[in-house]
């Protein structure tokens, strides 16, 4: 479903992200693991089309998306959950969620997706007309995640969604993703919970300063000494 | 008391441009965050607008207010295009002062274009004023103060009901993420920018016939513009609104009864007043620490 | 190295007099001199704190009209039977008299900033400058208002009757702005690299995080207000004995928008940006003015702020430095391939 | 084939720009004129115009340039009196004399310059000149609204005092910010006073405001604009009917140049401006210019040299006939440094019937 | 409240029934704790229990509408944040924070801001004292960024930094402050799991040297790895407080916060 061959992608002269290559098919769950700085967001953001890359190719069910722009790659299906929250402080909960909807119009689908989101962390139902701004930092996490599924994505790219999270909603959070794989909507995340993330993926990649430098099933991958030693704590 | 009355009643009627001046620069300064030094140039172009199509060519007066409407935001479409959209992220001081580069271009091109002499715009209305008990309004300023209520009520509607006025704010308090939510980022910088624009213009386009038009008409009126924007609070079209009026109010006042001299610096002094007791103006957005 | 670079600086600078004979060229460097040292000062709030006062010639203009009255004397008809009466005191102490009342007022603006920050503080600066002057225009009895304070003395130099020297000429005048300029320049470098400094740029970083470490933030935006204002007052000062006229004009937003010129052309936050911004942008008009009709001179210098900002848009000075490094990277780069070889 | 510069330092940009540039055709008019009959003492004259960007500051730059670059030894300028006062100090410091054109203030000819030369009256004499006329306009009670400035405060003061000394009373004195447009909060304020007669001096722009803001707030005075400088026909064409039943004090009255002093100057001076194709409203304003330049030209020539000490002499004794009437100078001011000082015309005009007429 | 380990008998910090609430909602509703001399403290609950909150009303930056902190019998109530920051209160913001236009080592050096004694008279007079703390300073922002392990990049930008690094650098910058009270507000969200492990480490390590901790944080190990004691707060009140242990096997605790189940801790 998603391609990229030899990616690279630059803030000003420094590299982030050198000569990267992965395959996501189509229901899949992979997940991207490695170290702070490794490239991973990085990764995600020129896929989603907001950092340009520099050069290399992503194609989206055989369609190159490398130079398009995030709202054509938002209409092909493709919703990025930004890493470190980001939502529109100034807007009410209501307002951010409705922005996640941003391009769908489809009133009823839109109300019933909204109730699925309040069912799954009935607080932002609560603070409907909060100020996103004035919400703790784990209300806000709840809430860019609500958000980027609001779009009805059929390819997520999450980016550490379950940060800042509480241990139920880590686990709610998970419960979700698997959930919306279940459903046939395929999952590029990236975790620093590399076991949760790990013992759910069909595949993993482990990034190293811009570069893939291991990969293989979510199995393979915890049972690597080096990824224990080095991501996973020993 | 009829003089009491009278001071009342034109700063309501003046309340009403002011307001309007304070949202067009409210969608850009509180909104966008450029510190738009072009402001009061969009309000002279409105205002040499009308008096070219109006007094030079001949054409219908609503007309003309039309036109000259139209062709401030398309003047301020153009400005975001050239100067803003090649700075697209750049941090606030440098697009200010290339709005100060442009606010120095303009005037002097007026000023080249048009001559330092003022012009004076006929208008339909009847010169005899409408006379309410001991006091007394010209028609025109009647009109001009419906057709900028009109034009608030439409702004205010834009920014807080409509989709538009939705990715306007997504925008402007993250780019990135608003991209990522499928707005056409680019469409609505220039959108902003262009509407904003086409207020001030639109406000120079209806006092224009109101006093005279004059290449540094600008200027005080983009000061005052700045004002009501802060005493309002960033961004607040509401706040903008009852700032203009406040800010009428208190110069009207003041003139009328402590002295002429000091009638900007009514203004001015109740600014710093506000601030000093509510320092994010009369309607901040909440932020919060942590 | 940057050592001998300043000392032929200022050689080159202390030696213009000998050799520019053109009196004209004098003055011009007179007046751009003036406004380096308001430059600077808006600099040391602007660049270093981050607040952007877009009324620093309140404080340029109250030390300059404070210093006017004070060589001038004046009387102020208090009550009807009472008058205060001012002598005229030398210039030197008007001078600094100047100098202390922008720093006064600068004390009250960083207590109000204390309150409000960013757009707020812009405003409420741009407020005061147009309330000053519109308390210059109006009170008559103090200030003549727009009729203007004329035939304010030279600056006088000396030691009370012993030696003295009234500076009418461009050449004394000169040195005495140089010196102002260099004494500013040096205040602020000190200030800058020091934990003082570092308290002001935290606050324009990251407010409450400068705040967490122990800043007092209302203590450092004041000192931070204080001694730009009296910067400017100094440069006021300096401009009334030059010009030897005052009037409301000296509050006109224009005059303030041109040091914000200087500052952000040059590169904010940095040292020499004033200092390269105010020479280009006080030069420009003056070299226009030999070529171009009056509203073309202003087209032109318009378009060369816009270009600028295009092509070096965090100023002239971090952009030099950035080639600089660039090209020196590249040499020392090529020097140890060509050892390598 | 040298040219005899002169300097001339006027606001052609900045708030009284129009004024300004009026001027400066009236001076390159009589530029013309000079250098077609064959100049002075054989050379051209060559005008050195500069702006001073109505701003003091800058008015102190162009005396610097005119007179170190340039080497003039003699200027023009600088309309307004704060720019002129501003200038002045320059002029002793280099020892050039100026002949001042349109400033007003008494300050200038009584600070003890003697390199002041005023063609222009100041607002005193206006109001004197005015008061042998004050009984046509059977005024009970006058109301005042000036410019904020030494033009606008200085006229106030002077009418006031004609006036009260005819037995008028005064009731509202107003001012004006120089760019205010909007004028309503004053106005309500004069209607209340009960006076019959409003006083405006200011720009032509601003007085177009005052009578239209006056129409609309229904006050019915009488109005009397000083300063010269008021053109009628802008406000005929500005303000319309508002502007009906005005009055106007004026230096030059361009419509009549045959009643005016010099008939054959004036109407010489008028078919040049109107051949240029300059507007016409700017006559009243231009002429000052013209006489400027002849003033300076005669003085060169009885000078008999380009230079500032001779002509600052031959000055105090030419008799130039101008197109306000006959120039030539008293002296003012603290004995052994006096200032020159002209005595010049003043006229009334009325808009009747939306043309310009003598009352 | 019970005390876990009899030899932390001092009490640092002593927060009293503080309360507050935005508007209508109650963040805070009645909050008591003490902090002892020495020990690392977690406070811990559901998003948006207060727990960020009840730091900026420790720290300063929030004013409680009613209760009052006590730091080693002085009363913080109602100081200001500077104020705090001199006693040695010192906190990390849960959104990373950090100078961002400045290098690694200008954002310690800001940081060491009560290091420096020298006046503004002083700086302006060019003392030779000034040159000499300021060389102090230097080496001492060295000594602190060898410590949490960023000393390579001690001249790139903060604005370079990953995130990871970036919340090193946030610890690194209170730390300059010399704080007696650490409070780090989730200073191990965006680490995985080795770096958390290692990033415990300087922790103990800071605590060793002398520093007591007050942590907000929700990997579970991290919590469970260091703290001596543990508050858990839910909904602005505390419901239980105890050893790591303890607070594990509460089931309040795992009802309102951990979730049944929670498979890897
Ligand atoms: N906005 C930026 N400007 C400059 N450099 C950046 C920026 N964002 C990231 N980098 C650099 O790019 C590299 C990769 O960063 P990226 O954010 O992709 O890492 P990551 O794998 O997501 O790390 P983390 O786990 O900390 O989120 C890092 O070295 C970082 O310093
Ligand atoms: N300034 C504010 N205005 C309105 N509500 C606020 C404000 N600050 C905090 N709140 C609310 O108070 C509650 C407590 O917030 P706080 O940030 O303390 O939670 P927290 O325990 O730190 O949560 P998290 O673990 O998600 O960071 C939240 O529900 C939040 O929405
Ligand atoms: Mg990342
Ligand atoms: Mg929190």
């Amino acid at each position: 479903m998603l391609e990229i061959e030899g990616l690279n992608c630059y803030y000003g002269k420094i590299e982030a992200v050198r000569n990267l290559s992965l395959k996501v098919e189509k229901g899949q769950l992979v997940t991207l693991i490695g170290a702070n700085g490794a490239g991973k967001s990085t990764t995600l953001k020129s896929i989603s089309g907001i950092l340009p890359a520099s050069s290399g190719r992503i194609l989206f069910e055989g369609e190159d998306i490398t130079k398009a722009s995030a709202r054509t790659i938002l209409d092909l299906g493709i919703a990025h959950c930004p890493e470190g929250r980001r939502v529109f402080p100034y807007m009410s909960v209501q307002e951010n969620l409705d922005m996640g909807c941003f391009r769908r119009s489809d009133p009823k689908q839109i109300e019933s997706d909204l109730e699925g989101i309040f069912d799954r962390f009935p607080i932002l139902k609560e603070r409907r007309l909060q100020m996103a701004g004035t919400l703790s930092g784990g209300e806000q996490q709840m809430l860019a995640i609500g958000r980027a599924l609001m779009s009805r994505p059929k390819f997520v790219l999450f980016d550490e969604p379950s940060l800042g999270l509480a241990p139920n909603l880590v686990k709610t959070t998970f419960d979700i993703i698997s959930e919306i794989r279940d459903q046939d909507v395929t999952v590029l995340l990236v975790e620093q919970n590399a076991y949760a993330a790990l013992a759910l993926c069909d595949h993993a990649y482990l990034l190293e300063s811009g570069e893939v430098t291991l990969q293989g099933t979510g199995e393979e991958l915890k049972g690597n000494d080096y990824v224990r030693e080095a991501y996973l704590g020993g | 008391m009829a003089e009491f009355l009278q001071h009342i009643l034109n700063a309501i009627v003046l309340g009403g441009t002011y307001a309007l001046l304070g949202i067009g620069l409210t969608l850009i300064f509180g909104i966008m965050k450029v510190v738009n030094f072009t402001h009061g140039e969009l309000y002279s172009f409105g205002a040499y607008m009308i008096f070219m199509f109006s007094a030079m060519l001949g054409l219908n007066f609503f007309l003309a207010i039309i036109l000259s409407m139209v062709l401030g935001v398309l003047l301020g479409g153009i400005i975001e295009f050239a100067l803003l959209r090649p700075l697209r992220g750049a941090n606030i001081d440098t697009t200010m002062l290339v709005m100060i580069g442009a606010w120095i271009v303009m005037q002097n091109l007026e000023q080249l274009s048009w001559g330092g002499v003022a012009k004076s715009i006929n208008h339909p209305f009847p010169l005899d004023p409408l006379v309410i008990g001991e006091v007394s309004v010209s028609w025109i300023r009647v009109f001009v103060f419906f057709f900028a209520v009109i034009l608030i009520i439409g702004s205010y509607y834009l920014i807080n009901n409509t989709k538009l006025g939705k990715s306007m704010r997504a925008t402007f308090q993250d780019r990135d993420i608003a991209a990522l939510m499928g707005v056409n980022i680019n469409r609505v910088y220039t959108a902003t920018f262009a509407l904003g624009s086409g207020l001030a213009a639109t406000a120079g386009a209806l006092l224009g016939p109101v006093f005279v038009v004059t290449p540094t008409m600008g200027d005080m009126a983009a000061l005052k513009a700045f004002a009501i924007v802060i005493l309002g609070g960033l961004g607040s079209i509401a706040g903008a609104t009852i700032g203009g009026f406040i800010l009428a109010l208190a110069e009207e006042m003041g003139a009328g009864y402590i002295s002429s001299g000091y009638r900007d610096a009514m203004g001015f002094i109740l600014i710093i007043l506000v601030l000093i007791f509510r320092p994010t103006g009369l309607f901040a957005l909440k932020e919060r620490y942590g | 190295m940057s050592r001998w670079i300043s000392i032929l600086w200022l050689a080159f600078l202390f030696s213009i007099p000998l050799w520019m004979i053109d009196l004209y060229v004098l003055h011009i460097l007179i007046n751009t001199g003036i406004f380096v040292i308001a430059a600077m000062s808006l600099n040391l709030l602007l660049g270093y704190t981050g607040q952007l006062s877009l009324g620093h010639v309140a404080f340029f203009g109250i030390g300059a009209y404070v210093s006017a009255l004070v060589s001038l004397g004046f009387d102020l008809e208090l009550t009807d039977t009472y008058t205060f009466v001012f002598d005229a005191k030398p210039v030197w102490i008007a001078f600094l008299s100047g100098i202390i009342a922008a720093g006064l007022f600068g004390w009250l603006i960083g207590r109000v900033a204390f309150k409000v920050r960013g757009a707020y503080f812009v405003i409420v600066t741009i407020s005061f400058a147009e309330v000053v002057r519109l308390v210059s225009l109006n009170w008559i009895d103090l200030t003549e208002g727009p009729m203007a304070l004329n035939n304010i003395q030279p600056f006088t130099l000396g030691i009370p009757n012993l030696w003295e020297m009234t500076l009418y000429q461009k050449i004394p005048n000169y040195y005495l702005v140089l010196v102002v300029a260099i004494v500013c320049y040096i205040l602020i470098r000190r200030l800058v690299h020091s934990r003082i400094g570092r308290a002001m740029i935290g606050l324009r970083e990251n407010e409450p995080l400068a705040t967490s470490v122990g800043v007092n933030v209302t203590h450092y935006l004041v000192i931070a207000t204080v001694i730009s204002a009296a910067m400017a007052g100094a440069a006021g000062g300096l401009y009334t004995h030059y010009f030897r006229i005052i009037d409301p004009d000296i509050f006109l937003f224009i005059y303030t928008v041109t040091m914000v010129i200087m500052v952000v052309s040059g590169g904010k936050g940095t040292l020499a940006g004033p200092i390269v911004g105010g020479i280009i942008f006080g030069l420009l008009p003056e070299i226009l003015r030999e070529f171009a009709a009056p509203e073309m001179q202003w087209i032109i210098y318009g378009i060369a702020m816009i270009l600028i900002v295009f092509f070096l848009p965090d100023g002239i000075v971090p952009a030099l430095k950035n080639w600089w490094k660039n090209h020196r990277s590249k040499r020392t780069d090529s020097a140890e391939m060509d050892a390598g070889t | 084939n040298e040219t005899i510069k002169i300097g001339v330092s006027q606001p052609l940009t900045g708030a009284v720009a129009a004024s300004g540039n009026y001027v400066t055709q009236g001076a390159q008019i009589a530029e013309s004129f000079i250098n077609d009959a064959g100049g002075v003492l054989g050379k051209k004259i060559e005008l050195v115009i500069e702006d001073n960007k109505s701003n003091p500051k800058e008015a102190v730059a162009t005396a610097e340039k005119l007179i170190i670059r340039d080497k003039v030894s003699v200027m023009m300028g600088a309309w307004s009196s704060t720019y002129t006062l501003a200038v002045m100090p320059k002029l002793m410091e280099y020892g050039v004399p100026m002949v001042v054109e349109t400033s007003s203030s008494g300050k200038i000819t009584t600070s003890g310059n003697p390199w002041i030369f005023r063609i222009s009256p100041t607002s005193q004499m206006e109001a004197k000149s005015f008061g042998t006329k004050v009984d046509q306009f059977k005024i009970k009670k006058a109301d005042f609204i000036v410019v904020n400035n030494d033009w606008g405060r200085g006229a106030s003061e002077a009418f006031q005092e004609v006036l009260k000394a005819k037995g008028i009373s005064v009731g509202t004195v107003e001012t004006m910010d120089a760019k205010a447009t909007d004028l309503s909060a004053q106005l309500a304020k004069i209607k209340s006073s009960g006076g019959d007669t409003l006083f405006v001096t200011s720009g032509v722009e601003q007085i177009t405001l005052v009578l239209k803001q006056m129409k609309e707030q229904r006050l019915n005075h009488q109005v009397i604009t000083t300063g010269g400088s008021s053109s009628p026909d802008q406000l005929i064409s500005q303000a319309g009917a508002a502007a009906e039943g005005s009055n106007h004090l004026l230096f030059f009255a361009p419509w009549f140049p045959e009643s005016a002093p010099n008939p054959s100057v004036a109407t010489k001076f008028v078919n040049e401006w109107n051949k240029r194709g300059h507007n016409f409203a700017g006559l009243t304003e231009g002429f000052r210019g013209h006489d400027g330049i002849m003033t300076i030209a005669a003085g060169i020539k009885a000078a008999g040299k380009n230079d500032s000490k001779a002509i600052q002499q031959a000055l105090w004794d030419v008799k130039v006939k101008g197109v306000n009437g006959n120039i030539e100078f008293i002296k003012q001011g603290p004995a052994g440094k006096e200032s020159a000082q002209n005595v010049p015309n003043v006229y009334v005009v009325t808009i009747k019937d939306g043309k310009i007429a003598l009352p | 409240m019970k005390t876990v380990k009899s030899d932390m008998s001092e009490v640092l910090l002593n927060v009293e029934n503080i309360a507050i609430s935005f508007g209508g909602l109650v963040a805070i509703s009645d909050l008591s704790f003490n902090v002892y001399k020495g020990e690392i403290v977690s406070l811990i609950g559901p998003n948006g229990a207060g727990k960020t909150t009840a730091f900026n009303i420790i720290t300063g930056f929030l004013k409680p509408n009613s209760g009052s902190i006590t730091y080693r019998d002085k009363s913080l109530t109602g100081l200001a944040a500077h104020q705090v920051a001199k006693y040695g209160v010192v906190r990390t913001f849960q959104k990373t924070s950090v100078f961002d236009g400045n290098t690694v080592i200008e954002n310690i050096m800001m940081g060491l801001h009560l290091n420096g004694r020298c006046k503004v008279w002083e700086v302006l007079l060019g003392l030779p004292r000034v040159s000499i703390e300021n060389t102090r300073l230097e080496e001492r922002a060295l000594e602190i960024l060898d410590l949490v392990g960023l000393s390579n990049r001690a001249s790139d930008m903060a604005s370079d930094l990953a995130y990871g690094e970036l919340r090193l650098l946030e610890v690194a910058i209170a730390l300059a402050a010399e704080p007696a009270l650490l409070l780090l507000d989730e200073p191990a969200s965006g680490m995985n799991p080795s770096e958390t492990a290692s990033f415990m480490k300087t922790v103990s390590k800071i605590r060793d040297e002398g520093t007591t901790i007050l942590l907000v944080e929700h990997d579970m190990r991290m919590v469970m790895g260091i703290s001596d004691r543990v508050v858990v707060l839910n909904q602005g009140e505390i419901i239980a407080s105890g050893t790591p242990k303890e607070i594990q096997n509460n089931p309040k605790v795992i009802h309102a916060y951990l979730g049944y189940g929670d498979e890897d801790a």
